[in-house]
């Protein structure tokens, strides 16, 4: 059996995995390190896993490229991806997404402006809730995507920045 | 007793009212809006009556369709739940034009409640101590004038309703303009009127609120105080009661506050009146709630009242057989409110299948769930997807109860706030019971979940990699159902 | 207290004992058979030990292995949970002599409590009412001049043991020979002692229970009774409490004689009392249960009080701080044990993959499960699933809700009681409160479940036979799992 | 598509089927009547269905040729059968088996002898637990296929009984 290779990225972490089925165990090496893991169902979305000699019992499931891990009382939402794409373009743009689907209400910054750490740069209307989208550190702004009062997807872009050291 | 009770509400709070009216045996009606058709109320009603598309405006906010289903199916009642219509005066009347009791004050009591400015007045008038504010909405032009009497910091709120919309703390003069053009306009979109009150704003107060019943008769008890100060942007995030704060001389007096505020203000059925507890042990009347609030179970647990059974009963013109001395409060209980939020993304709702669930079982905590496992939460609604409240002997080993429900609590699918309330649950400050409005803003303000450990990537590829292989070539759904093919298919 | 308790039991209560001890910062350890390798107490222990093989006398009973398993984790206590090595002396010894805390009573009063001569001679003694009978195992020969002295109908009992086994009633001389042998067989294979006892047998008694906690400094309290009555074979189905016919002057003397007759076996940790209520109001002591009962959570649910938190503390040598005016009876509860049974092959044992599972919440309604979606169930233990306990201010509030909570319970697999359950609750009978150990004998001895309705055909039709049609070739599983080929790899 | 035909039996009681999938519906004709029953999966086992214009949601699963149905708080097991193979031949003989695996203790009748429903046949002793066998109705013992002490697994023939009007 050839390895199987993928991304997995978990928000801004991405890892390089290759998977490979050793009969009833899957070698696993990410970020460096090679894991050994036994994986058993036990129930609908629920397995017995083991890896190093720890054991955890954990809740899977899946929807398209989308995976969730539950386990020691965390859930995790991973992407897979086919290959290591980088990061989103960080050192340079970084879009502030819409988190979901509602009405840009205000912008509250000019292009070229520099902007701090969680300064507000728009604000989102959804379900009769604003909630100010802030900077995610030190930038400046690069473009405005959206006309105030415009309904916008979510994960839409609104405004993009450049990360500033 | 009510033969037949409509619930106009959906997710928990409609499955909770559900129950209660069924162990009565009282024949239950669900209304559903279409995004709504395979939820847990839905199907846990004898009847369910389509009210119209996702848009709350059109379904569950729509008074003419409600009461449509509630003569043709020949309900004698309705039950509001929290939010929606519940405190919408025009729904009550018309439930009484209809000759259909509305399970809740009289429409004049909801008016004159909804509205914050004359609530205050009645408190002053009955020399219950307010903030200092205005008691009338405010003009821009006279908003800075006021301001400089009441002193800052200041707060904004919206005249029309509560739950955080609408609300600005001001702390100088020129931040007053920006704040209330805000503040108006989500006013506007939150409750149709963009009246803005202004209030002396309490640096780092206790939310305390007093739980009481009255019937048509005059007879009325309290059940005592519930405390509510973990908040973010004024959403409740953890309750509970009793209040560590809350001496019984304390609880005395704000009971009486209470209950004069609501015999003054002719309530009957359930009601709820909220305190500002300040730093050197002064309340402040806030405001009150004409509905069944959703924190609602940690009073039943306390008291072992069932306070959705005293609501029908007094609704059905019983007189309150409950008498002051039968209320005794046993033990403590915590509650937290389990929301479909991404807190990376600034708490933003988050939608998407519920791929996987598993409710705990624990001796000693009650989960009260709107939601099932293949359901699609979605964006129309209240992120709230289910409240877990433990009850203890003693207000440690709630905590420890709570925390062990919320770590052996799955929902894969919808991003949750799960992890965030375990991480509350574990902080020392909690834990010592010294809480405020202030404790998440001051220590949860850029709360990161902890990044999943190297070994959960690893089973995570793991799961992932094989799964893959595995299967049939398309990705391994959540759970792989035969009927893949029916999905497409509508119920007639 | 103890820093590290190991469980000696599975199932429910292992799963319910192991949560108590984690709430109070205690580590756990958990142990198990084969056959439980991946059952709920295993996962929820922070530790697990594998024991042996199914066989119960090689595992769950094997004394050696246990004490193994806790001096190999540093457990410094056991709980032996009920049944098993529950009331064993021998094991209770076996603790002391490897310095492990046994967390239940002495070893001396297991042996004293556990022989039901020994307890009616002790109970005589202190003026407590016994049924007429024999104070001593009686030889065969000897059988029928006791059975003379004593009238019929008698009662046949095992000295070594409750729970119905090695029990028969006799109504004539005629039948005292054959009923002798095959009583003698059954308690020798259930107690390893075919030691039988003679006793008066009360035509519909109720069975009723009192428990009690006693520290080691002599300190106890007694936390009301539960009623017992709905029982088949001695097995019991249905529990409530409090009891619909002990008014608080027979409380108050039920408890007396229940504390009397505990403190003079010098008796410590947690402990019922049953006795036998007769028509006329007269109660006669019947055995002392020296062990946490199944049924224990109904007083937990009236007092508040965690009866398993307070056998840790006493065990761990604290003194009781719990006071006799603090113990408060609120409300009522019933509880039904969930079995893996077929009542239409006479309450057979059944077995099977749990293939789906949904266990319901409901406000009030705590449900002890110790099975998870699919596991295996098999025949070697108890076949307890799980019991579902409704609280509620008043009994018929409490059975409204149990019913309801039954109904929407969902155990797909194995065959259950979940429907005889609830035709029981729906009995006028039982709804009338007047219960005895007569009442399923009398109503319910050829029960049937209710033939599915012509629908039900149909839709089960349908969902085969379009199942089928449009899967992969085997047969549509309960859950379709990616992993399924996985299913043969054992654990390492 | 031709419609299929199968057996779908309850306990005693077996109903020839006759199932075929139209669009959105699948017609059910069973014991005589035909239903047009509705199907949607709403979670992990757990189905909304339809017929004749009442509404169920019930819970299902399969495990080879046994089905479980939840519906209105009961649960039903039905075996598939390929055909009617007739119930079992109970107008002559019928075997009063062991519902689990157990020793069978004491036999409690002779070959020939004529026993009343509800009396004892044999004792089968499963988990230190004593369960009396009893005869299902008036009927004369034809066969004793056990003797005494012998372990029998679930479902083994042990009395064969005739049963008599």
């Amino acid at each position: 059996m050839r390895p199987e290779r993928f991304v997995l990225r978990w928000r801004d972490r991405a890892v390089e995995v290759e998977v490979l089925e050793e009969s009833s165990q899957v070698r696993v090496r990410a970020a460096g390190r090679e894991f050994l893991v036994s994986i058993r169902p036990v129930g609908p979305n629920v397995y017995a896993t083991a890896a190093d000699g720890r054991r955890w019992l954990v809740h899977f499931a899946s929807e398209g490229d989308r995976h969730f891990l539950h386990l020691d009382g965390e859930t995790h939402t991973f992407a897979r991806e086919v290959s290591i794409r980088g990061p989103e373009p960080e050192p340079s743009g970084q879009d502030v997404r819409a988190p979901m689907p509602g009405v840009v209400t205000r912008i509250l910054v000019q292009t070229g402006q520099v902007v701090e750490r969680g300064e507000p740069l728009y604000v989102l209307e959804a379900m009769k809730m604003e909630s100010v989208m802030r900077a995610p550190g030190r930038a400046r702004v690069v473009a405005i995507r959206v006309e105030p009062g415009t309904q916008v997807a979510g994960g839409a872009a609104v405004v993009e920045l450049e990360r500033l050291p | 007793m009510f033969r037949k009770v409509l619930v106009a509400n959906r997710g928990e709070i409609s499955v909770r009212v559900l129950r209660a009216c069924r162990e009565l045996g009282i024949r239950t009606v669900a209304v559903y809006s279409e995004a709504d058709e395979d939820s847990l109320h839905v199907w846990l009603a004898d009847e369910a009556v389509p009210i119209g598309p996702a848009d709350p405006e059109r379904s569950y906010l729509h008074i003419g369709r409600i009461l449509d289903a509630a003569r043709a199916t020949g309900a004698e009642a309705v039950h509001p739940g929290y939010g929606f219509l519940a405190e919408n005066p025009e729904f009550a009347a018309a439930c009484q034009d209809a000759n259909i009791a509305f399970i809740g004050p009289p429409p004049e009591v909801l008016e004159a409640s909804g509205d914050k400015a004359a609530a205050r007045r009645l408190s002053t008038r009955l020399g219950i101590p307010v903030l200092a504010g205005t008691d009338h909405p405010v003009r821009d032009e006279e908003a800075l004038h006021h301001a400089r009497r009441i002193g800052f910091p200041l707060l904004l709120k919206a005249a029309g309703g509560g739950g955080g919309r609408g609300m600005r703390v001001v702390r100088g003069s020129e931040e007053l303009a920006e704040a209330l053009r805000s503040a108006r306009r989500e006013a506007l979109a939150a409750f149709g009127t963009d009246a803005i009150l202004l209030e002396r704003y309490l640096e780092r107060p206790r939310h305390i609120e007093v739980q009481v019943l009255l019937d048509r008769y005059g007879n009325a008890v309290h059940l005592g105080e519930r405390e509510c100060s973990i908040q973010r942007r004024y959403q409740k995030v953890i309750e509970e009661a009793p209040s560590a704060a809350v001496d019984p001389g304390m609880r005395e007096r704000l009971a009486q506050a209470a209950l004069r505020i609501l015999r003054e203000a002719g309530y009957v059925n359930a009601g709820t009146v909220e305190f500002l507890l300040d730093r050197n042990g002064d309340f402040y009347f806030l405001e009150v709630n004409a509905r069944l609030q959703v924190e609602h179970p940690l009073t039943e647990l306390l008291t072992g009242v069932d306070l959705v059974h005293q609501q029908l009963r007094i609704a059905a013109g019983e007189a309150l057989v409950l008498r002051q001395e039968e209320v005794t409060l046993r033990g403590w209980a915590v509650e937290a409110r389990v929301y479909a939020e991404d807190p990376e993304r600034d708490f933003a709702p988050s939608t998407g299948t519920v791929l996987h669930l598993y409710e705990p079982h624990l001796p000693g905590v009650r989960v009260d769930s709107g939601i099932r496992a293949g359901q699609r939460i979605s964006v129309h609604y209240d992120p709230l997807l289910s409240k877990v409240i433990a009850w203890a002997p003693d207000r440690s080993t709630a905590i420890a109860r709570l925390r062990q429900a919320l770590a052996s609590y799955v929902i894969l699918g919808p991003t949750t706030n799960l992890a965030f309330l375990q991480d509350v649950l574990d902080h020392p400050v909690f834990a010592s019971g010294d809480l405020s409005t202030a404790f998440l803003p001051d220590h949860f303000a850029d709360w990161h979940p902890d990044p999943p450990a190297e070994e959960a990537f690893a089973l995570a590829a793991a799961l992932v990699g094989c799964g893959r292989a595995k299967t049939s070539p398309q990705p391994p759904e959540g759970f792989v159902d035969p009927w893949d093919r029916l999905r497409s298919w509508r119920l007639g």
